[in-house]
């Protein structure tokens, strides 16, 4: 039977995460490009949401959520012509369309999170091959291994909002496009700073406030469980935003808009798949580990491994999320106000690591596979003439910014 | 008649409009550069990745005055400039041959 | 009976219907025109919402929504006196104050859609004025007869969310209110492009999740109905966005972010009216339909008839609008998931061409004369040297960026 | 028992309410700012909710809404230890953890209305000191006093969302704040004017949608109550953004951007406490008369006063909320619609001016002694050459606008 | 060889281009100034506070010519620009020494 | 001392600044102008509506520099600006008169 409230809540939510991409997502990833790629980035993501719900719903709805088998859904619900339009979604009291919906908007800033790694070098086509691929063969078995009844779900792997289903593909995916398309001219020395850190603040704003029909939603029902994890969410934000601005603070004298913002991400990201587990203090200390840890993951991406995964997003969506959904056993019990685990703690830890390791291993390779397909195909890289001009005018014909008439 | 082009501070604006002022010379132009010079440009740090900002901003005035005002005028500008850091800036002097004023289409020191 | 479910579902959708006009719309328009018209756009569009909001609550409630009379409704809820606190509105579980404001959300909006035809050149007052009249002579006349009992309502015209009420009737009155004005100084050879185009696609993106309150708000319950409208919705926005961008890429080369968005809008005016009728497979065509049509659309308009309308509300909002209206029938049928219609198909479709083409002519008519009133008091342009000038400082006496200091 | 209307409601509330401050109050005053301070005003904000969301799960929420002793809470709810992942919050029927994320929300917009008043010159870590101080100081016992079960509540003071709690104590504080703090350098002579208007548009747009939630969610159930709640905010401010554009256009000729939405906020603040309690015809005379009174008030400060409270604090949120508090027994009465009073009419003035007297003196004194001790510790205000080169490189490291590659 | 310094009104920059395009002149540089004279700045007012802006914007255009036509330059820029009020702008004339195509290398009046 | 302005291709910057610290010239000051000359602007379209933008972003340089210096200089510039399409810019020589550092008072080469 269908509830009025958990459906409202649904669609709500549902409105939230798509919000999270169109248009938080863009403008986070936007302002912190130059100006001359800002609309590139913009309308990258924009493409990327309108190719993600097409595909959702010709096959990959059924792929990730038509039938319980092992490794891939049954794809029944091909063009979601199986789809009543009173059909309810099992096990829960809502419609199945709206089931639909909230899980597509999930699938869309998966492949949008990744655009941070190609950012001001990419061709335009090699996006939307890419994002298109990447969805049918990572994405959605994924999230069929842990949300569909695969098999990670059969082993009790637990991710309530996606620290493994959307950070970990995201950020290993982010990282292997890094290093396969390389790195943007004159990088690391002579790439030029965020262009606009007002519009990263405004972007990490509606993400963070996006972000609690991200993980609220995920409880699929409104009441008590939605309620702990929009709190648990709030205070790990929280914390990992000052925990960043801190250390920031310390190492170089001042805390800056895009770090204190990154730190946020980062303790969103982090908090994703412990949110509905987790009490208040539980929260906190994930979140301030969030930033410790994802601080020194950025600054190794790019000094170490000298990997030009321009936006981060290995280092805060990747190592968060992977992070959050390691220590999500251990963090449940901290304090009051915890859920219950599948597993005894030492166990449900070893299950999420499987998960964790065994879903950033298919990443990394079917990110891999799909690359070189894209390279030989449609064609990855803008030449180097077009990468100093910009992608707004090579590849769109505009220019972000008119002011002087 | 000369062309006086002073590459200042942005913060010192107010100081030599005024001073110019003062001096009876009530025209002028401004406009916003960027300067590279023995004043290095600053660094920013953006999620542990450093940035170096080459140019500094800089405001550029341009005066047209009567020649024989161009030293005092000059001097107005060096002292009302002045911060005494480096990166204070330079004045520069140019021979004007003529001037006119589009409006009334006067010409020489009576455009200025 | 209250639903509190559905009357939580009511407000939330009116949040995010208001937000369409503040500031989603007054972004979208704002950055498509020059950089120092910016201001007098997102002005414009606070101003009528605010005239709007009084007017509704004045006489605008009651003209439309109170009674069924055939051609208006019957004035007993003048200044909402006759509202009581726990008043229920009927044939439905939220109270009448949520109706109240819930519609008002949507009266406020339609002129604000207009603005796109008469920005950069019209005076401030001229929009008050006309907007006044507008809602009161076009809009609150065709709500009536359409949703609030009236003669079209009676003949079983069929229009979820506004296709004719909101879109046709702006669209119409917006090329004739363009005519009159006279084009812009320069059209079309010197006119300038779009001043930020990201700020267009910031406008877009929060237009299209408002709409989601537009459409699926529409059901005034939270369930099903609402769920599959959602669904319909975003997947119509989709492909229109895909297609649109899609034509560019064959006509130009290069697909433009004010393109994309574009098509955005096309798809969702479209999809607008058959948004509660339609399977997600029918809104799939109707929205790649939407933007072949609105496409040439906007190209006729301007060329054609050499109007300056200038961002295009005949093109994108009537014309998708009108032909969402009277596809509606047969894409209801298309695949699995549509809903009843009120006849038989093919005299549903007759109906609906009755409502377009009745709502369509009222709408020009009357905005004919309105403007004409309003030139003849209020004055309806302004100076050519204010033009140039630009009318944030002309008619505000503000710059909208002062970035230098 | 928990109810998942009431609870979707309270949540969506409160996500609107974050929405408030992140992003919507920190555009609202970075577009009044210069260009060389927009960011640093963005991580206030931005800090101010991190420290004040931590602060609040410490014991914030334990002093204001634990226990009702006449003065403070119970400090039984430090860290959230006692809150259980089902409990209810005593009187309704939402899960305590949405309760304390719905308080929370307010809890940091509060002291996020204070950076207006001393923005452009003061240090970071002033600002970070002073906001935990306050929260805990003022904003905390006095939330007690009026919605914890405090003498307030006990003598019958009424303010449905905040006109005492929120809008007094915050504008009070701010022009203490501002004195002591001193203004401007070139004040008021050679201030600069707001760098970016669209801005401050933007912001205040969303701030009204936000709005939606502080006002109507204070009713802590979904239902008629939230409903005509939501109408007069709304018309309110509409009333509001009239009469101040019609001020400015009779006074200086024409109604500017920046103005508008300052008629907005002042509407709002003022019908905030009185929202619950007013019908349509009431909210509207209430918006009228904000418009008048703060527009007065805005000049007052700066000109006879001579306090550089830079943003309007008290002469919008401060004037406006103190006024809307005192107003409302009369309002209420303004005709139908309106709500029981807890007091005769006359009785209920003199408690309702007792409440905003007592708690602006608190305010005031409280303020000032914080700010005397802040000065003595982390310092007040940065050096006039910071100030003159701007707190965004200054304090962050950052430059706001890089538009120029 | 002369160089052309015109500060003008920005809305007359379409008519100066077409008058320097008939003249044969293809080629010149604009930027954005602000300009300080006679033509008083204007005041916004927010929330009742007004702000004095002095500066006012302009356009500066730069052409460099031929020696001989740089008369008949001036003259076509200042009917172009003009507009009958206070803040119209002037026209500066300096002497050139060189000029550079730096594509082709060519010096003088054909790098113009 | 002479006067060298330089009108370029926007992404030539970064090699012009480095050619010219080869040579020892350490201070110089870019801005934004837009050109109007043989390399025609774009096309923009917008919803099936052509704009036509008539001018072309550049970037300006000014540098002072002995006068002995000067052809070295603009030919070190000509060099590192070229990428051989139309559009790539000139540069144009100016007699300088004087010169002063505003920090110091400096006069002559001394102020460079
Ligand atoms: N040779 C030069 N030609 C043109 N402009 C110069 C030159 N040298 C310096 N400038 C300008 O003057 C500014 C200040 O110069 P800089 O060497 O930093 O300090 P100082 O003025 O103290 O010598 C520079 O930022 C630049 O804009
Ligand atoms: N002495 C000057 N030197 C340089 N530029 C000047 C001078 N006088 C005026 N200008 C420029 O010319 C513009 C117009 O001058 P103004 O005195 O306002 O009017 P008019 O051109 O009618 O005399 C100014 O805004 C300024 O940019
Ligand atoms: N006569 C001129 N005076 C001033 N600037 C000029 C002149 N001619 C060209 N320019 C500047 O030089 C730039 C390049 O000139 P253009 O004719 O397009 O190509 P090229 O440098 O290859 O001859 C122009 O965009 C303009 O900024």
């Amino acid at each position: 039977m269908i509830d009025g409230a958990d459906t409202a809540w649904l669609m709500i939510s549902s409105v939230l995460v798509l919000m999270m991409t169109l248009p938080a997502l863009g403008l986070f990833y936007a302002g912190l490009v130059q100006a001359k790629n800002v609309l590139s980035v913009l309308v990258q993501c924009l493409a990327i949401a309108c190719v993600v719900s097409l595909a959702w719903f010709v096959v990959g709805y059924s792929e990730a959520f038509s039938g319980t088998g092992p490794v891939l859904g049954d794809l029944k619900a091909l063009l979601l012509q199986n789809v009543g339009r009173n059909a309810v979604h099992p096990g829960a009291r809502v419609p199945e369309t709206v089931y639909i919906m909230f899980q597509m908007t999930f699938a869309i800033i998966t492949p949008g999170l990744i655009v941070g790694a190609y950012v001001e070098r990419i061709r335009f086509g090699a996006v939307i091959l890419f994002s298109l691929l990447w969805l049918l063969i990572v994405y959605d078995p994924v999230a069929h291994w842990v949300w569909g009844g695969g098999w990670l779900a059969a082993y009790g792997v637990m991710d309530f909002a996606g620290g493994i289903v959307v950070h970990v593909t995201a950020g290993t995916s982010a990282v292997v496009i890094a290093a396969m398309i390389g790195s943007r001219d004159g990088f690391p020395r002579e790439v030029r700073p965020p262009h606009a850190p007002w519009m990263v603040m405004i972007g990490g704003c509606f993400l963070w406030v996006g972000w609690f029909g991200f993980n609220a939603g995920s409880a699929i029902k409104s009441g008590a469980d939605a309620g702990m994890t929009m709190l648990a969410t709030h205070l790990a934000a929280s914390a990992a935003t000052l925990t960043w601005m801190a250390i920031e603070r310390v190492k170089f004298g001042k805390p800056s808009v895009v770090g204190a913002v990154t730190g946020s991400v980062a303790g969103l990201a982090t908090i994703t798949p412990a949110s509905g587990y987790v009490g208040p203090l539980g929260a906190v200390v994930l979140g301030f580990a969030a930033s410790c840890l994802c601080f020194a993951a950025v600054a190794a991406v790019k000094r170490k491994f000298k990997i030009d995964d321009a936006l981060d997003v290995l280092g805060v969506h990747g190592v968060g999320g992977a992070f959050g959904s390691i220590a999500l056993p251990l963090a449940a019990g901290i304090g009051t106000g915890g859920a219950a685990l599948s597993h005894a703690t030492g166990q449900q830890l070893a299950v999420q690591l499987l998960g964790v390791v065994s879903v950033a291993i298919w990443s990394a390779l079917a990110t891999a596979a799909i690359v070189k397909f894209v390279a030989l195909t449609a064609g990855l890289r803008v030449a180097r003439e077009a990468e100093t001009q910009g992608l707004d005018f090579t590849a769109h014909g505009e220019v972000g910014y008119h002011v002087a008439g | 008649m000369k062309f006086i082009i002073a590459i200042i501070q942005p913060h010192r604006l107010d100081a030599v409009r005024e001073a110019l002022l003062q001096q009876g010379i009530e025209g002028m132009t401004v406009s916003e550069v960027r300067g590279y010079g023995r004043q290095k440009g600053h660094k920013e740090i953006y999620r542990g990745a450093e940035y170096r900002i080459s140019f500094v901003p800089k405001l550029k005035i341009e005066v047209a005055v009567a020649a024989e005002r161009s030293e005092a005028v000059v001097n107005v500008i060096r002292d009302a400039a002045r911060s005494g850091n480096i990166g204070d800036g330079k004045i520069f002097v140019f021979d004007l041959e003529t001037a006119t004023r589009i409006r009334t289409g006067e010409t020489g020191v009576d455009a200025l």
